[in-house]
């Protein structure tokens, strides 16, 4: 089924199990970012411990944007701000490439699950959702 | 599964006459069409009309001293009168707009344009009533109004049942009341609103009703006379018209004392560097070379609806809304906003099914072949009143009929395996 | 009677492309069209983009989840970016509206809108500057907008040469003023205006600059980084394009600061019963299901026009100017209006007929099958400025030849025998 | 030449030698008329002499315009404004006929040569003004 391409294994184990979901008590900076064509919304905390990448994040939305902020978080908790910044690029770079790139598996490991939506235009807010909101806070924690 | 009320339209006959039913979705799939809530499909004779108005008579109405121009003009006062007699109004009370947004718009923006003295002035101590269910065209205008003129929002609520709370007409609609803009069916619940109360208590208190409707129009026979309102709006792209064509519908006397909205060519009656004033209605709203080819398409588009019927086109809705209604009560993971009767409702049906994201719902419709909407539907306020934050929208028109529906009730059972089994 | 000047473009062959000239006028006269400054005829590619749409990929765009919307989209978008690069801006820097008046209205609405502290927030005190030459739709919104802020209105004065008057920039441009709002080419007498030092000027006091492009985007090539100004609009019906559709280009930091004009849906960010925010440019100028059909239909028009090349449009219409100026100079009862050289102009030549009405020169040309424009052209301060209520205006484009000048030529001709030996 | 159904005659000839033409020096009611379309104007001054009807008028226009303004203004002078009335809704309901109707040459003698202007529905107007005028007038000096 052509679908499957969209909603690979991995991603649908991630909305049903998200990681780093349910929000920290405390944070360097918090930031609230809203899909506006569908609602779906994000909170994300995010602080740096020893310059290592800390987040916790909640929110509502579809399969992919849940799922893409729990890959995301997973992916780059840990790393520096440096480490994370190509990570984020590549992984905005595959989305908007309309199917014709398939994405490092070296940098995006599990993220390369989310290859198939850029062929749905539509969802490519979902996917980016986490993300966007993850760029947010750290130019902001950046800016501190 | 099968319904007890009998369908009064062909759906598959009718949709011989909307090219768009040629084509297939996704590889091979039939396109199983449910977002005419969001913009209806085209006929043969209204994309023609649109194509031969250009082939043939394309000139600038109302200026050009040649035979195209006639023509062009013929066209589109003709559309005009084909809109006042659809609607039950006077032709010169008939104003084309690029679409219901726009003429929603140019309501709010007249009366901010009306000085002290003319009766749309609004000010600090007046009160402008709208409703939780109304789309942001019908919220946002009138919220923006608001602050402008130091007016004051207020508005009806909803009931558990999707329905209008009525309980307090007299404390939402007070004295100091001067507009009260209401969608006449929701885009989201399906819900049709009574007026009668309404339109009777803004009166008694000197206010005007401005009716959104853009779902109600294109799918039911509406008389402005019979409704009693004093403004109307709604879009020709979901009547089976063009995009870029909406129609406002105001009282005459109304019309006349109302400022106007665009300024430019056209709607002048005299211009001197430092001062200008204004045509009669309708050209006073009518700034610049018009919508004239989406005009002409309109006109073909409501003869379009008036040779097939509107009641009929409201009963065949209401027939695939029943089919729908038991068909989904069988399941019981399926959740329904809104009237869960036919009475007083309009064919959009919107629903939750369990575990299953809306997005993620429509996005598996659509691999069968089945359009519909998901999300807020521009009406965010009642959306969060519903508890969700979004919905998948079927809605139907002339051209769906009992197939499409099962395939939806399928296409759900479906979805639920997908998302469930994996 | 021959012009030096050689045609660049083949204009019978491009007429091919048009359907509307297969018609007959009066009977069994060939359609010589010389009405483009009104509006402009249709290429079917224009017309079959704007039927396909309909036909295949109608949907509401940014909305659905289906594989419509998806296509809608693309289709809706892509033709963003054929805008984008016909005029040299950035694809988020082009807003589609209804029509050229629309967007200067927006312009107008938007700039009132504006709180003190925003940028464009205007008062008492401040200035806004237009010129003598103005179409209405460039006229009339300022002086409402004047009206409404209490800013003052002041403009640039036309010379004996149909030029305008910048002797005095200084003084018309003050530091006070806000906003230069001027067209680029007048539409009635064909004068195109030099913008260096009114940009210059402009900037320099910290005004924005509003450029009327409806008669010259069409016509030639427009690069809104070479202009320097900072707003810019025209319409689509005018450069071979559908009706219904027009563009408003703006600097993409200016558009960031600038508060929205319609309000409703798909132009939020967020929406409660109280209040509301907005979505980021272009989304937050485009409220509502959109002109989509028409948007795609501009995009083929644009392509069109590329294909041909704007530069050859330009020649070419300057080569008919010439002909048309070289065989009225031999008829001593033809009054030119506007400038007799062909530099800085384009090809629309207004004139009077000694002893006959415009009106009556109009009926007459039509009765030959010659469509021209009488009456003031919604330049009704310009008109009175020549010391005229009318004139009768020909206006070219690229499917008009010399068999085409030569005929009106010979229609005034006509018609002077016409109406004086009766 | 279908033209001439239009140019008639007698509409040439009372727009190169107009009656009534000249403003009076009083009046009882003066009106002001403009055609927004072409920039037409008329300005017509109206009285009544022991109730018979005394019009004189100046304006700028088309062939049509200023002709009909002639013809209405020798049709009109020296009658009751009763007896106007229906030479006025005759001579308006053939403008409006599209070409169907041949109008009533007892009552409108003269101005049945602009039985043409119907099929041109853009001159209407043109042929209207002074009649409008008129009536404008005619409905204020009755409600002295
Ligand atoms: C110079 C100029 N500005 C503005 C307009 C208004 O354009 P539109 O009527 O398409 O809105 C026109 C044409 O009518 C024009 O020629
Ligand atoms: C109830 C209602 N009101 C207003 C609108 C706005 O109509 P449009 O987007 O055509 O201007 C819509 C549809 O989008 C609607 O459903």
């Amino acid at each position: 089924m052509q679908l499957d391409s969209l909603y690979q294994e991995v991603i649908l184990d991630h909305y049903k199990r998200p990681e780093h979901k349910g929000l920290s008590e405390k944070s360097d900076v918090q930031v609230h970012h809203v899909n506006p064509n569908c609602g779906d919304e994000i909170t994300l905390n995010l602080s740096l411990r020893d310059h290592l990448i800390d987040i916790s994040w909640d929110g509502v939305g579809c399969s992919i944007s849940m799922a893409s902020a729990s890959v995301m978080s997973s992916l780059l908790s840990g790393k520096t701000l440096e480490e994370a910044g190509p990570i984020l690029d590549s992984f905005v770079s595959l989305m908007q490439s309309k199917g014709t790139q398939t994405g490092d598996e070296e940098v995006l490991e599990d993220a390369l699950a989310f290859s198939g939506v850029s062929k749905y235009p539509a969802r490519i807010k979902c996917a980016l959702l986490g993300w966007m909101a993850f760029k947010d806070a750290s130019v902001q924690i950046q800016g501190r | 599964m099968a319904s007890q009320i009998t369908m009064t339209l062909n759906g598959s006959l009718i949709r011989k006459d909307f090219p768009i039913f040629e084509r297939v979705i996704r590889g091979d799939m039939r396109l199983i069409y449910l977002d005419s809530g969001a913009t209806s499909q085209k006929p043969n004779s209204v994309i023609e009309a649109e194509a031969n108005f250009y082939r043939r008579n394309n000139a600038a109405v109302h200026r050009g001293a040649h035979q195209l121009a006639e023509e062009a003009t013929d066209a589109y006062e003709s559309a005009r009168f084909i809109v006042a007699d659809f609607l039950g109004g006077d032709v010169d009370e008939i104003i084309f707009t690029k679409s219901a947004t726009e003429s929603l718009n140019l309501l709010a923006y007249s009366f901010g344009n009306a000085d002290s003295g003319n009766r749309f002035h609004l000010k600090a101590g007046d009160r402008i009533v709208v409703s939780e269910m109304e789309h942001h065209a019908n919220l946002v205008p009138w919220q923006e109004l608001a602050k402008r003129t130091g007016a004051e929002l207020a508005w009806f609520s909803l009931n558990e049942f999707g329905r209008l709370d009525l309980s307090n007409i007299e404390s939402v609609i007070t004295v100091d009341t001067k507009v009260v803009a209401l969608t006449h069916q929701s885009n989201v619940l399906g819900t049709i609103n009574p007026l009668e109360a309404i339109v009777a208590r803004a009166h008694d208190v000197g206010a005007v009703v401005v009716l959104d409707a853009c779902q109600s129009v294109p799918h039911m026979k509406v008389d402005v006379e019979k409704l009693g309102v004093d403004f109307l709006a709604f879009s020709g792209h979901k009547s089976v018209g063009p995009t870029g064509v909406g129609v406002l519908w105001g009282r005459g006397e109304l019309l006349d004392e109302l400022p106007p909205f665009l300024f430019g060519g056209s709607m002048i009656e005299s211009v001197t560097m430092a001062h200008s004033t204004w045509a009669a209605v309708p050209r006073k709203f009518e700034a610049g070379v018009p919508n004239m080819a989406q005009v002409v398409g309109l006109g073909a588009a409501l003869n379009y609806l008036t040779t097939i019927g509107l009641d009929k086109i409201h009963d065949h809705e209401i027939a695939l809304t029943s089919r729908l209604l038991e068909g989904f009560e069988e399941n019981k993971d399926v959740q329904i906003f809104g009237p869960r009767g036919l009475d007083m409702r309009g064919g959009i049906v919107s629903f939750a099914v369990k575990d299953i994201h809306p997005h993620d719902m429509g996005q598996f419709l659509d691999s069968q072949g089945i359009a519909v909407r998901t999300g807020h539907h521009c009406a965010w306020p009642l959306t969060r009143k519903l508890g969700v934050n979004a919905t998948t929208r079927a809605s139907f028109y002339l051209y769906n009929d009992e197939t499409d529906v099962d395939a939806l009730i399928a296409g759900v059972a479906n979805a639920q395996e997908y998302f469930g089994s994996r």
